[in-house]
């Protein structure tokens, strides 16, 4: 397998995507026995995302109106939604979402401009535009706020995240807007939640659900290796909580159709999304008072499983039981028999759950650096590969959208937008036989659809488009 | 796919199997309180494709439809003009306006999907057995009042309404006929007809709607506004350029030549739009000239007044010494459309539309054999079917209250006996054939 | 009256009233439909229907637009199309695909796998044989719910002759031609013949059965979870309106016969000429006729013509008196007199009256405006149209009118990269190859 | 810390008596009361899923489902069972059950969270006899949720191919590190990996430049997304199969191709600009100011654990204009509204790296909480960074139900944490935390495989089940 | 890196987070030996030099762990880095809980019958069910 060439021209300056050509299927299985071959032919044949607009969509019946705003939890959670097949209609301020402004270090030069209007919008907004429809509507006015009344009976599904209690007071919460629409499900997103202790608080944001969530204390590295407590670099909670609420959604959706016929509200948030995966902080804390530590790219309940440098960058070697645990050791001894003989000759290494402790894994890391700093990322992995040991190393942005396997199952993909041109995308992990989900356009600039969406559902015409610009309603 | 397509299809929708195949609309119950057209129609095309319809009669006369019948002749009691409209119903009557009868009435339809109504805007409403009250007993009812001029406007109160004063405020009459002569009426009742096709279509889209969200609706249908609808592009002109559509005898304006020709042996219909439909007309008339005269050689240039009265004089002239059959058969061969004008024994007798069921023949167990204009579309998997004809007024009170109702025999003699359930009267167009009649005075 | 609180019109409009009709739900908004008809507007109404009701339409057409799109009075256009279509492409999404290239019929194939039903008039078994009939597309879709329409339909012994789908020819076969129109010899021999409706009557009926029909197939597939194949003769839809034609052949071998203004089987049931135009006047049972006599002034029609036989057989004598009667009235004094007597039931019997209606006629009556029958749209593409509305009106799901019509190929970008995530230079490629 | 020693036990609290016309919140704590969850119906009642799964992707896929009220049959392998049970954190909490098990077997805190809600089975599924079990326990599933090697449960003869000969109905949900297909289809992949591979690691951590190194996200992320990810694809599956098609149909979740799908801008901007995001630490990369910075002081210095000893930490959000300007004026950087006057020139790396230190020390003699509390008064966005006993004991969590007391049947009373989101009418909800290998072995294969007690014995004794 | 003590022969382990880059001192957990150090990428520039020096050193860096040739842990305050903790009392052994931090009972080891007082758990574990 083709290395990942190293970025030539310098840090900036459009490298041809892909440096190098995606693997051709000769490539990935021409050297393999028929009977090793089958397999993953027949999974290709039915899950290659090549097909994929060839199968229905999940949830293509599905109408969904996004009213949230500037903030990534409710636009991920319809990301999902229309990635899937809902029609996701983005209901956005005049003037457009504030996150269309969003550019790293403020640089415009990095936005991308539409062809029809040459309308600068943020990679990362657009990122999450995918399959939707734009349309402005200023819920700041009543006539916007009558609007949106209108389209709640057209519309199977509402996000929005509002400050909480807001769309209740003016009269189109979901206790209102149940009353138009038995069967619409409100889905209400943040970061901590719309009742409780802590709802008025301010901060729409991730990181806020990342530091509330005990994610934030738990990431990075130890003091005692001299670290801080860390952020993720990605709006992470946002992430946990869209996805949840995408869950919550679909969830009601089949109670809705099943049983009840009856819509209901759904409040997720990115705290509490966080809260739920971090697997065993609580039971822990409720048995004896610990409190999670930070343990850097180690792992406190496995023994080997960790991130550690090496000859050019970071490797993880993972071995959880003892079948690999020793497999690691015979590639490391075939190198460095000390370590080796060192490893083996302990007898408080011989119990999976003996080492754990922290000393064990001082003394198993550190042999298993003497190995490392001799092995670059790819040396190690295919060293360790041979024997069946999960490991690869911690790859940089332009590794990833070059790594050949990627390339190959097309999940990191460039798209060729009609309105955007070609933008180099995290495609959607959510393959299938049947109905896999799909990317069918970038984004749009902002009020995009409003003619199509307000013509088709509640049947505009030119002087009520007229009346409402003029009004600033759109 | 080695089987030939006509194979395919002709198995695919074979006559014989219709009865094999299950119904479209199985376990919809339609109630209807209807008289004449309109109203019968409407659910007797959600009884064709299975639904069952139980329609509901004053006694003892019932629907005035049983009286309209050609020449006043009846048919082993029956009027034919009772026929077309109520196939496989189950016939009861009530007197509405007996209480007794209207609580009879408001069981039956809450245990109903659909409820067809035809009354003068605002009777049952008054009669108390409208949609207000009949939503309370059933909020999953979907209820179908068909009328003239709908329920609510400056013309809806009051006013009586039958298909001809359809035709005739729509401006359908307006647009039919010839130019100069007096007007005429369409020869069927076609603003009934499809005013009842186009409510039992709203139906059914209510009907979808109810199976994903569990609610009724009314719906409000005037048979004028059917027809309006259907006058294709006079609207729109009048909008754009203020002109007013009239009659034009036989020939389509909009589609060029297109035109009804006397020949030797009746009447064909001729039409050939495309320009390649044009050239094989040319071809049958053995004129290729005609092709490249430039009045002619496309739509667009036909569709001129001039040009068009000027190719149709050529086309008449050429087709009057010809039979029907002879100008069928070119116009198969050309590629362009040519029928004949057919009157009934035409369509009685052709062998086509019976392969089909268009004209579908069956034996009733009350008037023995049937002949009667079949289903319209063709179903594959859920053919519509007829499954028997109209029956007297009250034909299926028993079955009907007792097994809808769980009435005793007792009890309906004994409603019997109070005037609210009621059998036919003695006359025709109510009653059975005499022969059974009579058969079942013997017992 | 109309307007007491409680009074029945006036809930009726509270509930029914189309200008509320953009506030509600949509029935068929779960449906897609893709509409490959041509020059067909039995298959424009039936997908026009649907779409009214909320389905999304998606009206295929080839290169450079359908034959439908000419199909106008006089060859009058309209911005590039003609009048008829613009009445029957509301709603529609507009995309274009050339059938005649295999490519084209290969992206038909994965489009069809997205839709709910699939419309077509092509001539029979051309479909099938282009591998894109009911046949294929329903291996791959077996939920799909196809309707074609022809004149002769898909089976039978004439199933396989070529001839195009016509209103007019479908119109003569149906039946009701032979029966409409003057009696020969009481015109001249130019218009006594059988006539056919001025409008489009076959193809409206057809298109009317098709959605019927549609709707039906999709009632049954909520149960069973599978389409099915729609055979669709606008000339047999049309038949089946033909009232008791064939009973009438069948019980007494007689051939129903043009009357003009006349019906077989009941009088009065006819249209009079005015002071100043022609009245239509019904009042054909008897307690009805008896009412008609007491507003004509006649109760001696009463007496000696007292049953619906001795009225038929003198129908033409009792024409003429009613014409005698009517000569000094206006046909709206007329129908004053007709109502002032039904309104205010100042004796027996319901008699209907209705004054003959040109168009510009019926334009100029509140009643449809009020009622919402024509509609003013202002459409995007083609500005202000005046077009009917849908003739429903409905408590829950009304339909409605979204847009009049889109140029041809307007929906092309949307369609293909939703459907089948064809991007703007596949798309090109495609133009250019002359597939769409 | 209004928290500090009061732990209210939420579940079994009572729910808020109903009032009419009750305020907003009033409304949403009637409506979404953890207390009154076990009174609403489940959403995916009557719905079987199977979970052959081990580590955490996987069974968690399968534990949210479950959490939806489906039932979940978890099957592992005889006596040892999945890795999971062995994994604890420090090798120093076990849970134990209070039942017939005890004293044998141990499950590491590893293996909680991820199997909430299930029926545990255990069965050898490179048996053959094992094989025609699963048969007739897949006939009877609407979900089967693996996360074996690719082609493993293939080879074995129950999967995909097999099971929809048997159940065209099933919805067969695969999820793994790189998928079953591609160059790199043959590699295994742990969380980590995959975030290392998916490209998380090299944009989480502080920058080269202050020392760190790329950084992992502490929770297995990957994996218990991931997991929520696969159960997304199924439920909308469900939704499909039961409302549109009444197919089954075959998933396929790599959890590295998820992690890729987060990496917001990064590679619309490499392939773009050819320009590679790196690491940005606790800033943002596109707003400014919001970080997280150190405060000086430990908010409990005089605590014997490590962990509240350290330095407080707290986001400050401020990047609005006026926002901006009030955290100027309250750290006494007036010069700042000059110097920065618009986001863009706040949101440069070269202003951060002058704003963030000069914000830091000013809190270098605060607590995070005087930080904070300085801050909310004027006005502007602050989020101290809680530890999880901060996280735990805090009334907002408590009362929302995200972490509560459960009352496990098997081991007792543990703290736990809620469901990822609320439902008003079918919540989701936590009924059991896990339990002990094989438990219900009876039951199961008893109700859905008719197996007398005396086959259950043979099985057991051959190692089977 | 591996740093083995050549005067008392314990094996100090210098974890790669902390010394993976690193120029200072550290010191031998067996006999408080100082050591220079000075490692680049993981590997020693020179070799370990004995140096003198005190705890309060800023350039001391004690290793992570150390034991003996024959495997005995060296560790302790002075001796070794503390490990990150998360509560005061930390061994790496399973901890004897009985009762959670509530005070209710929770199995965090065996439990022994005579601990299941009046539990459901206790008369099975007696081999009785309770009526």
């Amino acid at each position: 397998m083709a290395e990942p060439e190293p970025l030539k021209g310098g840090r900036r300056g459009r490298p041809p995507w892909p440096a190098t050509p995606p693997p051709t299927p000769d490539e990935v299985y021409g050297s393999l026995a028929e009977q090793a071959r089958e397999y993953p032919k027949f999974l290709e044949s039915i899950v290659h995302p090549d097909k994929t607009f060839n199968k229905p969509e999940a949830l293509d019946r599905i109408r969904v109106l996004d009213c949230s705003t500037g903030m990534i939890i409710g636009h991920w959670a319809s990301s999902m939604l229309a990635e899937l097949g809902a029609e996701v209609i983005q209901v956005e301020p005049p003037g457009g979402d504030p996150l269309r402004q969003l550019t790293p270090f403020g640089r415009k030069e990095y936005m991308v401009k539409d062809k029809q209007r040459g309308e600068p919008v943020g990679l990362h907004f657009l990122h999450e535009m995918r399959n939707k429809l734009a349309v402005t509507l200023d819920l700041d006015k009543k006539e916007g706020r009558e609007i949106l009344q209108k389209l709640a009976t057209h519309v199977d599904v509402i996000i929005e995240n509002a400050p909480p209690g807001q769309w209740d007071k003016w009269g189109i919460g979901y206790r209102q807007l149940s009353k138009l629409n038995p069967r619409l499900v409100y889905c209400w997103v943040g970061q901590r939640g719309q009742w409780g202790p802590l709802k008025d608080k301010p901060g729409m944001r991730d990181p806020v659900a990342q530091c509330a969530s005990g994610f934030v204390h738990a990431t990075g590295d130890p003091k005692e290796f001299g670290g801080r407590p860390t952020r993720s670099g990605m709006w992470v909670a946002d992430h946990v909580g869209g996805t949840a609420a995408a869950m919550g959604i679909v969830a009601a959706l089949n109670h809705r159709e099943r049983t009840s016929g009856k819509g209901q509200f759904i409040e997720a948030t990115a705290a509490e999304g966080i809260i739920r995966i971090l697997d065993y902080n609580w039971v822990w804390h409720g048995m004896d008072g610990s409190i999670r530590p930070r343990y850097g790219n180690w792992d406190l309940a496995i023994n080997i499983y960790a991130v550690n440098p090496c000859k050019d960058g970071y490797m993880m070697v993972g071995g959880g039981h003892d079948r690999l645990w020793y497999r690691i050791w015979k590639t490391v001894g075939d190198e460095v028999p000390q370590a080796e003989e060192e490893i083996i000759a302990d007898t408080n290494l011989r119990n999976i759950s003996e080492r754990l402790p922290h000393t064990r894994q001082v003394k198993t890391y550190t042999l298993l650096c003497e190995w490392l700093k001799d092995n670059t990322r790819a040396e190690a992995e295919r060293k360790l590969v041979r024997q069946e040991v999960a490991s690869g190393g911690v790859m940089a942005i332009h590794e990833v959208a070059e790594y050949p396997h990627f390339k190959y199952r097309k999940q990191v993909a460039e798209f060729d937008d009609q309105l955007y041109g070609k933008v180099l995308v995290g495609t959607s992990p959510h393959l299938a036989e049947k109905i896999p989900a799909r990317l069918k356009w970038i984004g749009r600039p902002v009020g995009y659809d409003n003619e199509e969406v307000y013509r088709r559902l509640l049947g505009f015409t030119r002087d009520d488009f007229d009346r409402l610009a003029k009004q600033g309603v759109m | 796919m080695s089987e030939s397509y006509f194979d395919w299809t002709r198995k695919l929708f074979d006559r014989t199997r219709i009865f094999d195949k299950p119904e479209a609309l199985r376990g919809v119950r339609v109630l209807e309180l209807t008289t004449l057209v309109l109203g019968p129609s409407t659910a007797d095309f959600l009884g064709e494709f299975g639904a069952e319809v139980v329609k509901v009669e004053l006694p003892p006369g019932g629907d005035t439809m049983r009286y309209v019948t050609p020449e006043a002749t009846y048919w082993q009691n029956a009027s034919l003009g009772f026929f077309p409209t109520n196939h496989s119903k189950y016939h009861v009557g009530i007197d509405l306006h007996a209480p007794e009868g209207k609580e009879l009435f408001k069981r039956l339809a809450a245990k109903s999907d659909i409820f067809v109504e035809n009354f003068r805007a605002g009777t049952l409403d008054k009669w108390e057995i409208g949609y207000r009250q009949l939503r309370e007993a059933n909020p999953r009812l979907i209820y179908v009042a068909d009328s003239g001029f709908g329920q609510w406007g400056p013309f809806s109160q009051g006013r009586a309404s039958y298909d001809a004063v359809a035709q005739t405020v729509s401006g359908m009459i307006g647009i039919t006929g010839f130019p100069g002569r007096p007007p005429i009426l369409c020869g069927i009742f076609v603003g009934d007809w499809f005013g009842g096709l186009m409510a039992s279509t709203a139906a059914l889209v209510a009907l979808h709607h109810r199976h994903k969200t569990g609610e009724g609706q009314f719906i409000d249908f005037a048979q004028s506004e059917g027809l309006i609808r259907s006058l294709d592009w006079t609207w729109v002109r009048h909008g754009l350029t203020g002109q007013d559509r009239g009659p034009a005898g036989n020939r389509d304006e909009a589609i060029v030549p297109a035109d009804f020709l006397a020949c030797r042996d009746g009447f064909v219909a001729l039409a050939a739009g495309r320009d390649e439909e044009f050239r094989g007309l040319c071809a049958a008339m053995g004129s290729t000239e005609l092709a490249k005269d430039p009045r002619f050689a496309t739509l667009e240039v036909r569709q001129v007044p001039a040009n068009a009265g000027a190719l149709l004089a050529l086309i008449r002239k050429w087709a009057a010494d010809k039979s029907r059959a002879e100008l069928e058969g070119l116009g198969e061969k050309h590629g362009f459309a040519c029928c004949r004008v057919a009157n009934a024994e035409d369509r009685y007798r052709d062998e086509h539309l019976r392969e089909r069921g268009a004209v579908w023949q069956y034996d009733d167990p009350l008037y023995g054999p049937m002949v009667e204009q079949g289903p319209a579309p063709k179903l594959s998997a859920t053919p519509g079917r007829m499954r028997w004809a109209a029956k007297p007024v009250g034909w299926h009170n028993e079955e009907v209250l007792t097994r809808l109702l769980g009435l005793s025999p007792g009890r309906i003699k004994q409603l019997e006996e109070k005037k609210v359930v009621g059998r036919w009267a003695d006359r025709p167009g109510a009653k059975p054939p005499d022969q059974w009649l009579k058969a079942h005075e013997q017992k | 009256m109309t307007d007491q609180p409680h009074s029945w019109p006036r809930y009726a409009k509270e509930i029914t009233d189309p200008a509320l009709a953009h506030e509600k739900p949509e029935a068929l908004d779960d449906l897609r439909v893709l509409d490959a008809s041509s020059g067909n507007f039995a298959a424009l109404f039936a997908s026009s229907i649907l779409a009214e009701f909320g389905a999304e339409v998606i009206r295929l057409e080839p290169p450079g637009g359908d034959v439908a799109r000419l199909f106008s009075p006089q060859g009058v256009k309209h911005r590039g199309t003609g009048l008829a279509y613009l009445v029957e492409a509301r709603n529609k999404r507009h995309i274009t695909l050339n059938l005649d290239k295999p490519a084209g019929r290969e992206l038909f194939a994965r489009l069809a796998r997205h839709v709910d039903v699939v419309i077509e008039s092509a001539k029979p078994g051309q479909m099938d044989a282009w591998g894109i009939g009911y046949r294929r597309l329903s291996a791959g879709n077996p939920r799909l719910i196809y309707l074609a329409f022809s004149t002769y339909g898909q089976f039978g012994p004439k199933a396989a002759s070529p001839i195009p789908d016509y209103d007019i020819t479908n119109q003569a076969l149906s039946g009701t031609p032979y029966t409409t129109g003057e009696p020969a010899g009481e015109g001249g021999p130019e218009s006594s013949v059988p006539t056919k409706q001025g409008n489009w009557m076959a193809w409206y009926v057809g298109g009317g059965w098709g959605a019927f029909a549609v709707l039906a197939a999709l009632i049954w597939r909520e149960a069973s979870g599978q389409g099915q194949f729609i055979d669709c003769s606008p000339a047999e839809a049309e038949m089946r309106f033909t009232d008791y034609d064939i009973h009438w052949y069948h019980a007494n071998k007689r051939i129903r016969e043009r009357l003009g203004a006349l019906n077989v089987s009941v009088f009065p049931y006819t249209l009079i000429k005015t002071k100043d135009s022609y009245s239509f006047i019904a009042g054909f049972s008897d307690i009805n006729w008896t009412g008609l006599t007491n507003i004509v002034g006649r109760p001696d029609l009463k007496e000696r013509y007292p049953t619906t036989k001795a009225r038929i057989g003198e129908s033409k004598l009792l024409h003429r008196e009613l014409e005698g009667w009517a000569a000094g009235l206006t046909s709206q004094e007329v129908l004053d007199r007709v109502q002032d007597y039904v309104a205010n039931k100042r004796g027996p019997g319901t008699v209907a009256s209705a004054r003959l209606n040109r168009p510009s006629d019926t334009l100029g009556e509140t009643h449809w405006w009020e009622r919402g029958v024509f509609e003013r749209i202002g459409d995007p593409d083609y500005g202000e149209l005046l077009l009917q509305a849908p003739p429903w009106k409905m408590s829950r799901t009304p339909p409605r009118i979204k847009w009049a019509c889109r140029p041809v190929g307007a929906d092309n970008e949307m369609v293909y990269l939703k459907y089948l995530g064809l991007g703007r230079e596949r798309l090109q490629a495609l133009k250019a190859e002359g597939v769409i | 810390m209004a928290a500090r020693g009061k732990k209210p036990n939420n579940q079994n609290a009572r729910p808020p008596k109903p009032v009419a016309n009750p305020d907003f919140e009033r409304y949403c704590r009637q409506t979404f009361s953890p207390a009154s969850t076990f009174a609403k119906p489940e959403v995916l009642k009557g719905y079987r899923v199977l979970s052959c799964t081990q580590y955490i992707l996987g069974p968690s896929c399968a534990t949210y489902l479950g959490e939806l009220g489906a039932e979940v049959i978890k099957m592992e392998l005889p006596r040892r069972g999945e890795p999971m049970r062995h994994s604890t954190p420090g090798n120093e909490g076990f849970l134990y059950p209070l039942s017939r098990w005890v004293p044998q077997s141990g499950t590491g805190l590893g293996f909680f969270g991820a199997n909430f809600n299930e029926y545990f089975i255990s069965m050898d599924f490179h048996r053959s006899e094992a094989r025609e079990l699963m048969y007739r326990l897949a006939a009877k599933a609407d979900v089967m949720v693996e996360n074996y090697r690719p082609g493993t449960f293939d080879r074995w003869g129950i999967g995909y191919r097999q099971l929809r000969e048997i159940n065209p109905r099933l919805i067969y949900v695969w999820l793994g590190g790189f998928g079953g297909w591609g160059p790199g289809r043959v590699r295994a992949s742990y969380d980590i990996l995959g975030q290392a591979q998916g490209g998380a690691f090299s944009i989480t951590g502080q920058p080269e430049e202050f020392g760190g190194s790329p950084s992992k996200h502490t929770i297995w992320l990957a994996d218990y997304w991931g997991g929520m990810m696969g159960a997304l694809h199924a439920l909308s599956a469900l939704y499909w199969r039961d409302n549109v098609s009444g197919e089954g149909t075959f998933i396929e979740y790599s959890q590295v191709h998820g992690v890729s799908r987060q990496l917001e801008y990064a590679l619309p901007l490499y392939g773009r600009q050819g320009v590679i995001r790196e690491r940005w630490g606790n800033w943002d990369t596109e707003l400014c100011v919001h970080g997280i910075i150190k405060c000086g002081k430990s908010s409990y210095p005089n605590s014997d654990n490590p962990q509240e000893q350290e330095e407080g930490y707290v986001l400050i959000s401020a990047y609005e204009d006026e926002d901006f300007a009030r955290l100027a004026k309250a750290i006494g950087q007036e010069k700042w509204v000059r110097l920065y006057k618009s986001h863009d020139a706040r949101v440069s790396p070269e202003s951060q790296r002058e704003i963030y230190p000069a914000l830091e020390a000013w809190a270098k003699d605060k607590t995070k909480e005087q930080v904070a509390q300085i801050l909310d008064r004027a006005g502007i966005i602050t989020q101290p960074v809680w530890n999880a006993k901060e996280v735990a004991g805090h009334p907002h969590w408590r009362e929302r139900g995200s972490i509560r007391w459960l009352d496990d049947p098997t081991y007792g009373d543990v703290l736990s944490q809620g469901p990822a989101y609320k439902m008003s009418d079918t919540p989701p909800r936590v009924k059991w935390a896990l339990k002990p290998i094989g438990a219900d072995n009876e039951l199961i294969y008893g109700k859905l495989c008719g197996l007398s007690a005396e086959e259950l014995k043979r099985l057991e004794a051959e190692e089977i089940i | 890196m591996l740093l083995k003590c050549d005067k008392c022969g314990v094996k100090n382990y210098l974890d790669p987070y902390p010394f993976w880059n690193f120029k200072g001192k550290t010191k031998c957990a067996g006999c408080d030996t100082y050591y220079a150090v000075e490692i680049a990428n993981g590997s020693p520039v020179r070799p370990a030099q004995p140096v003198g020096g005190t705890l309060k050193d800023p350039d001391l860096r004690l290793p992570g762990f150390a034991d003996t040739p024959d495997f005995k842990p060296v560790t302790g305050e002075g001796k070794t880095r503390p490990a990150p903790r998360a509560r005061a009392d930390v061994y790496g052994k399973p901890k004897p809980v009985v009762r959670n931090s509530r005070g209710r009972l929770v199995a965090g080891r065996p439990l022994k019958p005579e601990e299941l007082v009046g539990s459901r758990a206790r008369y099975i574990a007696e081999g009785k069910e309770p009526r």
